[in-house]
């Protein structure tokens, strides 16, 4: 029971250690950001220069070998072991670093190019992908499957040696500057919703495909709607058997669920600080039972959340894989982000609701945590995941196996 | 027993969600919101045709003379439709508090205007972070005049006048009625959570005022108590809405092979949203009786209605965008709509942490063995 | 938007008050209840004496025409209006009188008797019933059957004019002292699960009825098994047709529904009082914001209650009928008993480990809140029916329908 | 790092768990419930044999000299294993408090005999109804003897001696070791919540008294902290056994032609069970490192496994009951033992109110610009 590296990890840590202090800025508390020269203005994306910024140092990392660190070397990795890309994670978190752009590509894209593409394509694409030179996105979503992926109907036709797509995508981040994408369609309507889907990547810059930005309730607009009319793609961007395409979407997903982190906005802390500066009935909020007590149930969801990683990380450091566990984080912390600021609003009463430099954060977690309930599995969704596939409960019961896709209902009706 | 609003009381809720419906009120709701207007005045103008402005105004300054369980109706309404007017500020608390003082010229003058719709008024009470307590507040009257300043005034930039509470002397706190356009006013417009309802800080300086009352803490607590039984109202009145479109988009949204309505995630989320819809409810029921009988329940009833329709708003506002999925959370769908209303009228009045203990203070009040 | 009776409601209000000040004493405080003289022992029935005098006070209001007074007079009743028949509850809560024997005959066995006896068994069996003289038991629930009643397995064989019963009854609450019972059986076992049933009435005292009580968590044993063994029932006592079992039960139990009221046990008054008189940390437990608030929630949630009962009442007196809304009751006011019980302890520390007088009503209430959660309904099933009955929402996918009952897994496994 | 016990560690735990299997500890725990027995004797004979009471004791005093992080594998199987035993009165709190103390006599008289299960201690600290603050002891210590009456103490009519907290002087509490056989003690047992572990009220007439430190408040607070950890690893692992029994139950049993754990309100209740037991092992398990490199961080590590490990093993125990329908409100089925030990562990060393609070306070210690 210790928190200590190993002499190879310590080793390891120290390297990491001199080359980001020689090439990047310590943070001086916690809650430090990297900010680009040119910032964004509220609900504009203005990555231009974030973008910039971005590729600028994850360039610089891949030249020094210490991007996309587990991949092996020959696609732009390091081969490292597990354990030291939690170590290299922990340590680039203490520097103001940006970052933000290249995690769908190499957290999902990367892993399943890495299975299903042929040696020369992965030679083509890994590395660049590896450097932030290209940047790809993921095309999965669809307005009528969204938690029930496999209701997907993006249809793709073979002529020969070339499939054409139609159809539409949605909740796509990044599309509008990704240069490649994997995506996921139906090439067959007559089969089971499970089978009759095939998987590709394609280039973003093809002719018919069109990206539509989708304004959240934020008012930010980080995600697409993607169109696609008649565009073409090579059979042999094809990942995976035709037909076969559930199981490639599968390791992705599996990816993603991994890759979903804490939820981004005010947690414990700011809640901390808000009661103690703030008044409550003619005293000090933090005096007030009431608020004490929330204040500990938010405390022990935040501490369970960091030593139940922390115990995943150790896991990881014996020779584990992490599991579906992991959800657990993505629940809790979206329901506390949600719970804490709407907290924070009615400790701040009808000031709350003006937007200043105090309100803001708590008024934008307000908004920003429904996404963050439904994003990447939605708390329904990941409570089965644990229910099915951590303690082996069975599934629901399920309607749509061995029919034809196209005599199940899909969709919205209204 | 009846304990139900009268049939008279239904039909003219009935007329005033007609009208709602007619006029599209979620999707002007949506227009000041995004857009420059601070309200809806071409909606605020029908209401007011429709006579709702006068509704408890007694005949003689120039209303119809009805009660408050026909405002506690219209209340409901307007918060289904998340109507975008200043009616809240200009009704349940500027009117009310008219009423309830005995300044007849004050009456003379402006109950009329507030009856026809011809001036908005609102109550300027909050300073700095919370709701006040009386030791709370700093803006302070001398010699016909206020200076100081009041912060997120619902409709500061709309209304004609304001009521303001500002200390009288010593220990004292009274109320006054400020004419917005006088010397001294300062009014900032604030970027808020709902834009669909205007928000200003006040600033006066040697600002003329016309005194209601030089002692009058127990008449605001008092008005607090009667606008929160309307405000609960309303917050019913939105829950109920943000419950149904929840409830009518899972029947009508298909995944894996069934409607979203068909699984029990779904069916005890929207169990769950009628419960709390229905508790609330009755309890906004029991403050209308309270409030139209000026029973001395008025303070349990009135904190007790105001508790449970905050959560039930809130709730069902919340898990109405769960409920959607990920269009929930577009800026598109109307589910953000009520979940921003939600959250401004939680603020509004004070709230929730101060009407639970209100709640609990009253209780030890009347449960207290004098 | 009052409280007040009508003329006629006054009148009936005032002539029920002076029958009950003639004939029992009024409550001094609404918590005051009838105590029979020989007290029971914990753990023990010890109905002897407390039955003796519920019978002897419903012999009472029977022979005055106050009995079952919403029945027609030819079956012991009084023809009285439903809201004539509140405003008897409302008077007769008032007074210190016994009670708790009748219900399920008067509340589901009656009116199950009323529409599907014949003319001759209603003259027979309901003025007995109204009076208290005779007593019944429902005979439902079964060890693989609780939520899904459908799926009972006791058999019903017709030979001539007679059925044989075999088989085996749970939570049949009063079967001890019980005379009569109602009682659902299968009797084809080929038949899908809602087709095959068979609905009864019996002499609880037919040879091969066995009835074994069942301790509770409380200690208590309220409850019983009913074992049957080859049980005669004449087919004259069939109620319904052969095979329309299910149609009939369904009669009763939207009666049971209606019936099941507020939990018993520890509620706001008592929480209140509790943190008035408890310290906390060194301070009246009153004064801290934590009770406070919890205080708060927990009052909301009995005054909805009550007023939601005063607005069915409402409509009852407006002549509406009420309908599952009710089942809001027991879900809240059971988790609202459970929760309060469990604080109250919190409050009490250490100490309300003990079990004194003032620990006793906590700890009860804690350990009867369990069952109440489940009886007449889990929370689970009173959701579904609101889901379902009251929104309109669709029911769960069923596996079991229109197959043969033969053929569905039922009951427990391990 | 290696966040996560040792393999010794776990082995041990494999070991104790094999034992309290085969003893059937939860049977005896019903035994010991229905029975006249105040405590499993034979099992507790075993425990000692395998050397559990031995583990924290250094081999100078006759023990084996292991760590806290051995007797949080133990506390975690004796929660699973609901032991009917006075193992947390003994060897939580009063072995800890000896080995914390410099008293060297004390230590070599009583540890020896503690780690061969010679002898029980237990620590008497309750008085009236609330977990004490350092103004709400009145038991009085003078000349060595103390007089005065602790109530609901574990294990008071087991033990053989207790460690008893008294005042000593002006705004002092001392801690003092009292013989339970000596004069003027005077033990009454309590029937209780959970009959599986025995409860007296014991009070002191001039009762001799070994005194332990004249001025131990802080000891106090730091003996608490340290059974805190304790005390919630046995609520985690109560917790997950109320889980699996749960989810056990529901895939065997069958609803409406189907396993009930196939309905997602029973999935989803499971995995709330789940979310809370995790949360509350990781939080033991950093308690764990903080209790056995003896941390600054203790306090609030101590306080945060407590309050979470307190949350889950309640609701893992109350839902665990509603999971098994009727049969689960039965007294011949296990649930309630879960549930009654769910409820007791809450209230010893006191609830969940007293240590949310205990949580903020060092937080705003650790926090404050000092």
């Amino acid at each position: 029971m210790d928190f200590n590296d190993t002499k190879d990890e310590a080793k390891f840590r120290d390297e990491v250690n001199s080359w980001l202090s020689a090439n990047a800025d310590k943070k001086e508390h916690a809650k430090d950001i990297y900010r680009p020269a040119e910032m964004s203005g509220e609900g504009e994306s203005g990555e231009s220069s974030a973008l910039k910024d971005a590729k600028a140092w994850q360039a610089k990392k891949y030249d020094a070998g210490w991007a996309c660190l587990h991949w092996p070397k020959d696609y732009g990795g390091r081969d490292a072991t597990p354990m030291e890309r939690v170590i290299w994670g922990q340590e680039e978190s203490k520097f103001k670093v940006p970052g933000g752009f290249f995690e769908i590509g190499q957290g999902m894209a990367g892993p399943v190019l890495m299975l299903y593409a042929t040696e020369e394509q992965k030679k083509r694409y890994l590395p660049p992908m590896a450097k932030g030179e290209e940047i790809w996105c993921q095309l999965f979503s669809e307005p009528g499957a969204g938690s029930d992926l496999a209701g997907i109907k993006t249809k793709a036709e073979l002529d020969g040696d070339t499939w054409t797509i139609n159809g539409q995508k949605v909740w796509t981040s990044g599309a509008h500057y990704s240069d490649y994408g994997i995506i996921v369609t139906r090439s067959d309507f007559s089969a089971p919703k499970h089978k009759g889907l095939t998987y590709f990547f394609l280039d973003m810059k093809s002719p018919g495909v069109e990206v539509r930005p989708i304004k959240q309730i934020t008012g930010g607009a980080n995600f697409n709607e993607v169109y696609f009319t008649d565009v073409k793609i090579p059979d042999s961007q094809r990942l995976g058997e035709i037909g076969d395409g559930w199981k490639v979407s599968l390791t992705t997903l599996m990816n993603e669920r991994l890759a979903v982190g804490d939820a981004s906005g005010v947690d414990f802390q700011e809640i901390f600080e808000l009661a103690k500066d703030q008044d409550f009935n003619g005293d000090s909020a933090i005096s007030n039972g009431a608020v004490r007590e929330k204040l500990a149930d938010w405390y022990c969801e935040q501490s369970g959340l960091k030593y139940t990683k922390m115990r995943n990380i150790s896991a990881l450091s014996q020779g584990s894989t992490p599991g579906p566990e992991a959800s657990i984080t993505k629940i809790v912390s979206a329901n506390k982000l949600q719970d804490i600021a709407n907290y924070g609003m009615d400790l701040m009463d009808n000031a709350s609701i003006a937007r200043d430099e105090e309100t803001a954060i708590f008024q934008g977690s307000l908004l920003g945590a429904p996404l963050i309930r439904i994003a990447g599995g939605t708390d329904e969704v990941l409570k089965n995941i644990i229910a099915e596939q951590v303690l082996g409960m069975p599934q629901d019961i399920r309607v749509d196996k061995n029919v034809p896709f196209n005599e199940i209902p899909t969709g919205s009706k209204n | 027993m009846n304990f139900n609003f009268s049939e008279d009381q239904l039909l003219m809720k009935e007329e005033v969600k007609k009208l709602l419906d007619k006029e599209n009120s979620v999707k002007r709701n949506r227009n000041v919101l995004e857009g420059e207007e601070k309200f809806d005045k071409e909606l605020w103008n029908q209401l007011v045709q429709m006579g709702l402005t006068a509704t408890t105004i007694p005949e003689e300054y120039g209303g119809i003379g009805m009660g408050f369980l026909e405002l506690c109706v219209i209340a409901e309404e307007l918060g289904r439709g998340i109507a975008p007017v200043p009616f809240s500020s200009s009704v349940y608390l500027a009117t009310t508090a008219i009423l309830n003082s005995s300044n007849e010229d004050i009456k003379k003058e402006f109950l009329p205007k507030l009856a026809s719709g011809e001036i908005i008024g609102t109550f300027a009470h909050s300073e700095k972070t919370t709701f006040p307590s009386e030791s709370g507040i700093s803006v302070a009257a001398k010699s016909g005049k206020i200076t100081g300043k009041k912060v997120a005034v619902p409709d500061g930039d709309i209304a004609n006048f304001a009521l303001v509470s500002a200390t009288s002397g010593k220990n004292k706190i009274g109320l006054y009625l400020v004419d917005l356009s006088a010397d001294g006013v300062e009014i900032d417009s604030l970027e808020t959570f709902d834009p669909s309802r205007s928000h200003a800080d006040i600033s006066f300086k040697n600002t003329p005022a016309q005194e209601l009352s030089a002692d009058a803490w127990e008449d605001i607590e008092k008005l607090l108590d009667q606008s929160a039984v309307l405000f609960a109202f309303e917050q019913v009145g939105g829950a109920e809405a943000a419950m149904n479109q929840a409830k009518d988009y899972a029947m009508g949204r298909y995944a894996f092979g069934r409607a979203i309505a068909s699984f029990q995630a779904i069916k005890h989320k929207v169990a769950d949203m009628y419960i709390s819809l229905q508790l609330a409810r009755s309890n906004c029921y029991y403050g209308a009786w309270a409030l139209s009988n000026d029973a001395p329940e008025l303070p349990t009833a009135a904190a007790t209605a105001r508790v449970s329709a905050t959560k039930a708003f809130y709730e069902c506002s919340k898990e109405n965008i769960q409920t959607h999925g990920g269009m929930g959370a577009t800026w598109e769908f109307d589910c953000h709509l009520f979940y921003r209303r939600a959250r401004l009228l939680s603020s509004n009045i004070g709230s929730q942490g101060i009407w639970k203990d209100k709640l609990i203070t009253s209780l030890e009040k009347s449960n207290s063995p004098t």
